[in-house]
């Protein structure tokens, strides 16, 4: 009995985890201010006011409250679904990153490339439910986003072996307490100088995984009527949407997480933490705002030669100076 | 009788080619006849293969059978011998459920076609010769095996020439590479013979690890190992695997992809870890590990240019044996974890894939890409069958291909870790980036196939008959759990498997005598499976307790807040698709048209790969010998 | 003699993998195939063969007289048997294949016999 | 509280659908002024969107030409509740000097609601900037009936 | 890209270029063509407004109301162009243009600016006192609707009432005075004195209003019956009749105690002396206005009108000496020539049965007392031989017959040659040609009925009379006479 009842608690505890700490609600409200921040600042680099920081939190429930509008071509069943399956890839996403002090709530060996697999689902989703609405744009959205998708693939790859070796050394560690750990001992990664190829690389892939500005040929809402939401509305568009910010958030957290770790804080760990993980999580979106600020979307296939080039080349110098113990 | 059992897989196998003879002779006139017959033989040989689990893997057992009573003499094996250790079986159980799937669904799928008779033949043949040659111990006989396996895949592939004309073309090819495949197998087997005097396998293991590798074993083994690549089709071999799986039937192409890749594989694992013993060669490994990268790279880029469905699943199938191989090939514990596991999961998604593009055919008689459309609407249960299949081959969790892939790439990399060479490394990247390409290419032909506008001429599709959606659940339901109880799955399926690979010492034992092996210097290094796992169960049981709760709560902040949902219930222009141009101006998608940035900024590459596949059976021809000499003299040259 | 067994064996298989490789008559290539089966058969004839060896028929008075001279490895023969006969199939079909292919394609040769390609 | 925040908010991230139906495009560029810097509609969260299915305002410039009719009409049905259709300028709510001609079919309201109609040729932004506010606040009210 | 990269983070530390709208109000630039302004107080309704805006925007509906009309005018804009037109033509600067650009309406209808004002009923028609008018035109250049012309040269005013508005901008522009409101005139029909008598208006009168006694040679017109509807005049052969104002003055009876001939001559020729506006004058007869003053601008009608009462005292004693008493009572008449076939045409034309032909006795009547010398026998006379000429003793009567009938004789003599013209190279008369569309047009003009047209073309030569109506209908011009 009682081991049922600890069980019990373990369930309730983990479904907190999953529900509300680091999982949807924390990753959700982080996720949507970020986007906020993130065009607020657009704004003001544009010399405009821009909307207020909770303007994608007003566009989240405006969107709840719009009519579903199911359109003929499509399955309903996929066509609603599939916004839920990258909601929830995304926030067990969270789970996986230590933030601020707080161990993962779920650690692992090779974490690292569960991760990269998870941040393939969200991609999918939108494949999945653009490509069961039917429509020749959201067809063009697809395959964009599955270009982009092979574009960035590659550069991420590479960081995150390099990112593994580097701290790892003859033993690999793919799991992000691990990394998180050693930087708690030897300093942010972001420091040792044979890395920074690699965390340049992390920050060019970002925009493409979010699907801003330069990168965002996949849902260009000017060419191709936003691609693979061409025919979603309401909640399940909302959901699109919350998954954007929610991805937003990710990739800044594992940005924080594998290149400006963590600084032992002792017993302010908790505000402390906070504080880093929100400074570090803004540094990094203003590096993806400041790219967006300034350019123009990229062709699709220019996308992929300067990902397989460019930061590819990056990664790729990252990894041979790690591979050969610098 | 307490070890009844150790008659079954003699009988399984000669009761699939029995049958094969009574379906010709009886069940030419009379459907329900022949199907019965095959149905039987096919249900008592999984049967049979399926009840040896529990001595063989439960209990650890290698079941050993010798043919008419022949034991070995003196210290020499005559007579010809049947042997099941963990790996033979594992490759057992992968056949029996191939076949067993495909003659279901071959009941319906066949029933537009004439000839059944010789269909059935061809089928309990190739099915009978692809058990044999798992559960022989004997290496001529293997090769016996090997030519009946070219022989009813040549025939099964040039089955539909009437419809199809390329099928000719495809089983010609597939021939003429086939018999220089087996020729060269054959070649290796009197060659060891020259050596060893000998044909039983576990012998011959114990010789050339007493006598030590001499120039003649090693062009032995050079040349059966060239033979069984061409027999799995690893890359420069590819070729015919394209042209036969894409022309064969969609059932026939289940069993290529499920037990006739799967052969070639076990040669390979049965020659390099039992037989020559040369997996301790950090040569041979890169070997492997190279050409299996090579495979899957070469296999997936050409999969990402294909326009007919199942000539895309033909080179995905080329593509996933080369994940297997390359992890076989590294000769690393987890290597063999993921590898065998991956050659069981490739089994079942692409078994599953191929049967989801049958029903396809059946439904519309077609499988270009380019033709097709908006199948998700009329055939729901394929396309959820297809889902499945796609995103377990992409590797997206939580389906079976996740966790095998994701095996591999942790051998991969630690295995470069360990060796400290880049090459590795290259190969890891190298397998992510094809798990996202193929990905990418499943995206096509979802979006080419199932979703998207249906063109008019599939207006009327209807779904398959439930005969054919049956094999299509079970496939599926098999991806799931194998993905989601993959810690159990590794631990009951595939660890028996890799430790029979690891222990040769007790399979030349169990068959020679106790003690023959440690004579002979075949010392036991069993193995288990230890620290891969990093999930248990209660994850995925906390995946489902977080879907339900996403869904719910979309449904609580949706019960009266939310705005309400508008269905079709018929066509109107408010739920027609959104288009800025008039409705005859309006296209879909086709499959051609995808990917168009990535194949423009590699035009090159397709280019050229586009002209290495010529179509000309001497072009591959002349691909086979380079192939061949090159694999003959790096082991000749680094082996030694 | 052996040796020039084993040379002659060599030469029949690379014969047979330059008549496939160069030859785009299908016929041709058929019969490429079959000279690779005849070299392999061959070879393993002559692995079998010993020198001044005899039959390995031996009557019970052999036997028993300890009569038994040194004879010749039969089991490369049953091999070659084997082999002769699953190489015959293998022409039948490849021929019989070639039949249907000149039905339908109006054509033996190789380079126009590619609709399946890329 | 679902039901308020929603309604709020419905006043606070309107986006709009932009159909130019055989507009001089005097009005589609002072449309285009408001989203720049010196307008910056985006300060109250108005967005132009890609699609009709995510547009809360369908703003409608031009004088309905009966090639554009059925497409205009086949959006506006396209676009998800509750929604608002402006009109900016004189065309689409009379044709303006166009009026008359065979292929002109304005005004817009003998094929649907208008909510709001913006006035001039073409109107200042300001002006757009204050009926697309109007719009919103009528969005809110549409939400509350619903 | 790299100075981009430099701006946008520089942006990031400098003020917004926004302009805080709603909050902070916006006034338009000077000179802003906003919301339209209407003071109906100012407008005078003269409707220029209306004739500039090219969008139409502008309405303009009258009421009838107690004192006056209710004019409103909507300026609609939702479908102004705000060019500024209206307010640069508008003379009483009842319309401006604003600098209010808030024109945002839930409702289309708060869009729309109008203004009324009741206007008090003017009475009469812009007319002309032309001894003021110095034909400066002013009148013409202010008037909204471009009613008034005004020709400097020629000394003419003209106006078309159906484009006066009646605004009264003419009136108050002119530095003369000369122009005011005035009634009109009734309209009616007007004997111009060139009567025959023919009772052919009489006829043709749907009320019966006119009374001809051919007898008496008298005309009456019942100006009360009359509809004023120009049956008559459309139908007076001799186009003597015509509409035109009347009023107590004007005679609504007529007699031949005027003699006939004399307007004849004086009638057209004395308007182009009179009143040189004869190129206005064709429009305009109908609805002119007759005016009080000297009508040196008047028209052709009511000119002629005019006329017969000075010439009825002026000309009979002159007229009396030139024309020979006939011994009866007519000078004039038709009179037949020589080339008479007595094909009887001019008796099946003549509107008063005046003609009797015999072909068989070959005689040629005229009853001078049914003929009233319209012409129409002349007209129709297939030989030309009719003509219309005085009347001596002579030629008064049938006295033509006895030359009717001389010519008889010449006619038997083709006539009896005819069949041998037949056998040898084709018969007299007659002569079917190439071409025929055989659309019996020939057939409907014979007067013998000689000619069957029937997919086939035939001719009964005993028939035909050889007059020659045949070959002048046809169309296709196949026809000949030999």
């Amino acid at each position: 009995m009682p081991d049922i009842l600890a069980r019990l608690l373990d369930v309730l505890v983990v479904a907190l985890h999953v529900l509300i700490f680091p999982g949807l609600l924390f990753a959700a409200v982080g996720g949507l201010l970020l986007a906020g921040i993130d065009r607020k600042v657009l704004a003001h680099m544009q010399r405009r006011i821009g909307p207020p920081i909770v303007q994608p939190f007003y566009d989240f429930f405006k969107l709840m409250g719009k009519e579903t509008i199911i359109p003929a071509a499509a399955r309903p069943g996929i066509y609603k679904a599939a916004p839920i399956i990258g909601l929830v890839s995304l926030s067990l996403m969270m789970l996986f990153f230590p933030i601020f002090g707080h161990s993962a709530a779920f650690g692992g060996t090779a974490d690292l490339i569960v991760i990269l697999y998870l941040l393939t689902i969200p991609a999918v989703a939108l494949i999945i439910g653009g490509s069961a609405s039917g429509s020749p744009f959201a067809g063009v959205g697809i395959s964009r986003e599955m270009v982009v998708m092979l574009g960035y693939e590659l550069p991420l790859v590479m960081v995150l072996l390099a990112v593994a070796k580097k701290v790892g050394g003859s033993a690999l560690v793919f799991s992000l307490q691990g990394i998180s750990d050693w930087q708690l001992t030897n300093g942010c990664l972001l420091f040792q100088w044979s890395m920074i190829p690699a965390a340049l690389a992390f920050l060019l892939i970002i925009p493409a995984e979010v699907g801003t500005q330069p990168f965002d040929v996949a849902e260009a809402e000017t060419e191709i009527c936003e691609g693979p939401l061409i025919e979603y509305s309401g909640a399940p568009l909302a959901i699109f949407k919350l998954n954007t910010a929610i991805k937003m958030f990710v990739m800044t957290a594992l940005f924080s997480v594998l290149f400006l770790g963590d600084i032992n804080l002792g017993q302010y760990w908790l505000l402390g933490g906070l504080v880093l993980f929100v400074i570090s999580a803004v540094l990094t979106i203003l590096c993806m705002t400041f790219i967006h600020a300034f350019t123009a979307r990229l062709k699709i296939e220019h996308l992929f030669k300067f990902y397989w080039t460019v930061v590819a080349g990056l990664a790729l110098v990252s990894l041979v100076l790690v591979w050969f113990g610098l | 009788m307490s070890n009844f059992y150790v008659h079954f897989p003699v009988i399984s196998v000669m009761g699939l080619f029995l049958a094969a003879f009574l379906v010709e002779i009886f069940g030419n006139k009379n459907k329900h006849v022949r199907y019965a017959i095959s149905l039987i033989a096919c249900l008592g040989a999984a049967a049979m293969t399926f009840y040896l689990i529990v001595p063989v893997f439960f209990r650890g057992e290698v079941i050993s059978y010798w043919m008419g009573g022949w034991k070995p003499e003196g210290g020499y094996a005559f007579g010809i011998g049947y042997e099941i250790d963990g790996l033979g079986l594992f490759f057992g159980l992968l056949t029996a459920l191939t076949f067993l799937m495909s003659v279901l669904f071959s009941r319906r799928y066949m029933e537009r076609d004439g000839h059944l008779g010789h269909y059935y033949t061809l089928f309990l043949m190739l099915a009978g010769s692809v058990l044999g040659l798992v559960f022989t111990g004997d290496v001529f006989n293997l090769f016996i095996m090997i030519e009946i396996m070219t022989f009813a895949s040549v025939a099964l592939t040039a089955f539909r020439h009437g419809k199809h004309p390329e099928a000719l073309e495809g089983a010609f090819k597939y021939l003429v590479l086939g018999s220089i495949g087996s020729s060269l197998f054959l070649l290796g087997v009197a060659l060891l013979y020259l050596t060893t005097h000998t044909l039983n396998m576990a012998q011959i293991a114990a010789l050339i690890s007493s006598k030590g590798m001499q120039p003649t074993t090693l062009l032995a083994f050079g040349t059966m190992l060239a033979g069984l690549a061409v027999k799995s089709f690893v890359v420069p071999f590819h070729t015919p695997a394209a042209d036969a799986y894409a022309t064969a039937p969609a059932s026939v192409s289940t069993l290529f992809s499920g037990m006739v890749n799967k052969a070639g594989i076990y040669g390979i694992i049965r020659l390099t870890y039992i037989l020559f013993r040369t997996m301790d060669k950090e040569s041979l490994m890169l070997l492997l590990s190279i050409l299996g990268a090579l495979t899957m790279f070469v296999g997936v880029t050409m999969a990402l240019a294909q326009h007919d469905f199942k000539r895309l699943l033909a080179f995905h199938s080329i593509s996933q044996i080369g994940y297997v191989l390359m992890a076989v090939g590294l000769g690393t514990n987890l290597g063999l974890y993921g590898g065998l596991f991956h050659a069981m999961n490739h089994t079942l998604f692409k078994g599953l894939l191929f049967l989801t593009a049958g029903a396809v055919y059946y439904a519309t008689g077609t499988t270009n890409l380019d033709k097709l459309g908006g199948l998700a609407k009329r055939m729901p249960r394929t396309t959820a069958c297809f889902l499945v299949g796609a995103f377990a081959i992409s590797g997206i969790p939580p389906f079976n291909g996740f966790a095998s892939k994701w095996i591999i790439y942790q051998a991969a990399y630690e295995k470069a870790n360990l060796s400290g060479n880049f090459i590795y490394v290259i190969i890891t990247v190298t397998a992510l980036l094809v798990s996202v390409m193929t990905l990418a290419s499943f995206i096509k032909v979802t979006g080419a196939v199932f979703f998207g506008q249906a063109p008019a001429t599939l207006e009327k599709t209807k779904e398959v008959p439930f005969g054919m959606q049956l094999p299509m659940f079970i496939m599926s339901a098999l991806c799931i759990a194998c993905g989601l109880f993959y810690n159990q799955t590794i631990v009951y399926v595939v660890n028996p498997a890799v430790n029979a690979v690891t222990n040769p010492a007790k399979y030349v034992d169990t068959m020679m005598g106790e003690g023959y092996a440690f004579a002979n210097g075949i010392g036991p290094q069993p193995t288990t499976f230890t620290s891969v796992s990093i999930w248990d169960p209660v994850f995925w049981l906390l995946l489902f307790v977080i879907v339900t709760c996403a869904v719910t709560l979309v449904a609580v902040s949706g019960a009266r807040e939310r705005g309400p949902v508008s269905l079709p219930e018929k066509t109107d222009s408010k739920h027609a698709t959104f288009f800025g141009c008039e409705e005859s101006l309006h296209s879909h998608v086709g499959g051609s048209d995808l990917f168009w940035g990535f194949k423009k900024d590699l035009k090159g590459y397709f280019k050229v790969m586009g002209n290495l596949h010529s179509g000309k059976t001497n072009d591959y021809a002349l691909w086979v010998v380079i192939g061949v000499t090159l694999i003959t003299l790096f082991t000749f040259v680094f082996l030694s | 003699m052996i040796l020039i067994n084993y040379i002659v064996a060599i030469c029949l298989i690379a014969l047979g993998l330059y008549v496939m490789c160069a030859k785009r008559e299908l016929i041709k290539i058929v019969i490429g195939m079959g000279i690779m089966d005849y070299g392999i058969n061959m070879l393993i004839v002559s692995i079998g063969f010993h020198e001044n060896g005899t039959a390995p028929i031996y009557t019970l008075s052999d036997i028993i007289n300890g009569n038994l001279s040194f004879f010749v490895d039969p089991i490369p023969q049953a091999l070659t048997l084997t082999s002769i006969v699953i190489g015959a199939c293998v022409d039948a079909m490849a021929l019989s294949l070639v039949i249907m292919l000149k039905r339908r394609y109006k054509t033996t040769d190789a380079d126009e016999i590619r609709r399946l390609n890329g | 509280m679902f039901k308020k925040i929603i309604a709020n908010s419905m006043t606070k991230s309107p986006w709009i659908y932009h159909v130019n139906t055989g507009s001089c495009n005097g009005c589609d560029i002072e449309l285009v002024a408001c989203l720049t810097p010196r307008y910056d509609v985006e300060r109250y969260g108005f967005k132009l969107a890609g699609t009709p299915r995510h547009a809360d305002i369908v703003v409608v410039s031009g004088p309905i030409t009966s090639q554009s009719k059925d497409r205009l009409l086949r959006t506006l049905e396209q676009v998800p509740n509750p929604h608002c259709v402006v009109t900016i300028g004189s065309c689409p709510q009379s044709g303006n000097v166009f009026k008359g001609s065979y292929s002109v079919e304005a005004p817009l309201e003998k094929f649907c609601e208008v909510d709001v109609a913006i006035a001039g040729c073409t109107p200042k932004p300001e002006a757009i900037i204050e009926g697309l506010y109007k719009a919103a606040q009528i969005l809110k009210k549409k939400r509350e009936a619903m | 890209m790299f100075p981009f990269a430099k701006k946008a983070l520089s942006n990031l530390f400098k003020k917004p270029h926004t302009v805080r709208f709603p909050e902070v109000p916006v006034d338009a630039k000077p000179a802003y063509r906003g919301r339209i302004v209407y003071d109906p107080e100012k407008c005078v309704n003269c409707g220029m407004c209306i004739k500039v805006c090219s969008p139409g925007a502008i309405t303009r509906t009258v009421e009838e109301v107690e004192g006056g009309e209710k004019i409103t005018y909507d300026i609609n804009l939702t479908s102004c162009t705000f060019c500024g037109t209206c307010q640069d033509f508008c003379g009483t600067k009842a319309i401006s243009l604003s600098e209010d650009y808030h024109m945002v309406a839930e409702d289309p209808k708060d869009l729309i600016v109008t203004g009324s004002r009741i206007k008090q009923k003017v009475a009469g028609r812009v007319t002309l006192d032309k001894a003021n008018c110095v034909y400066c035109g002013l009148c013409a250049r202010n008037c909204p609707e471009n009613a008034i012309t005004v020709d400097r040269a020629t000394k003419s005013w003209t106006i078309n009432y159906d484009e006066c508005v009646q605004c009264g901008q003419c009136i108050t522009k002119c530095p003369k005075k000369a122009l005011s409101f005035q009634e009109p005139k009734a309209q009616g029909v007007i004997m111009g004195g060139d009567c025959v008598f023919c009772t052919l208006c009489a006829k043709k009168c749907p009320v019966g209003a006119l009374t001809v006694d051919r007898a008496a040679k008298t005309w009456e017109i019942d100006r009360n019956a009359c509809i004023r509807c120009g049956a008559c005049v459309s139908g007076c052969p001799k186009k003597t009749l015509s509409m035109g104002d009347v009023d107590e003055n004007t005679p609504s009876r007529f007699e031949k105690a005027a003699a006939p001939a004399a307007p004849a001559a004086p009638a057209p020729s004395e308007p182009v002396k009179a009143a040189p506006a004869a190129p206005a004058a064709p429009a305009a007869p109908v609805k002119a206005p007759q005016s009080d003053s000297e009508p040196k601008a008047e028209h052709l009608p009511a000119e002629s009108a005019k006329a017969p009462e000075s010439v009825k005292k002026a000309l009979p004693a002159l007229l009396s000496g030139l024309i020979p008493q006939a011994k009866n009572d007519w000078d004039t008449g038709v009179i037949l020539g020589p080339d008479c076939i007595y094909c009887g045409m001019c008796m099946r034309k003549c509107p008063m049965e005046a003609i009797t032909v015999d072909r068989a006795s070959k005689s040629w009547t005229v009853d001078r007392e049914k003929c009233v010398w319209c012409g129409i026998c002349v007209a129709n006379c297939p030989k030309k031989t009719l003509r219309i000429g005085d009347l001596d003793g002579k030629t008064a009567a049938p006295e033509a017959a006895p030359v009717a009938k001389e010519t008889v004789p010449a006619a038997p003599a083709p006539k009896a040659a005819a069949p041998a013209a037949e056998a040898a190279a084709g018969e007299s008369g007659v002569q079917f040609g190439e071409g025929c569309i055989f659309c019996g047009a020939c057939a409907g003009a014979c007067p013998m009925g000689a000619i069957t047209v029937d997919g086939d073309w035939s001719i009964n030569r005993d028939a035909c009379i050889q007059c020659g109506a045949c070959v002048s209908t046809c169309p296709m011009g196949v026809l000949s006479m030999k």
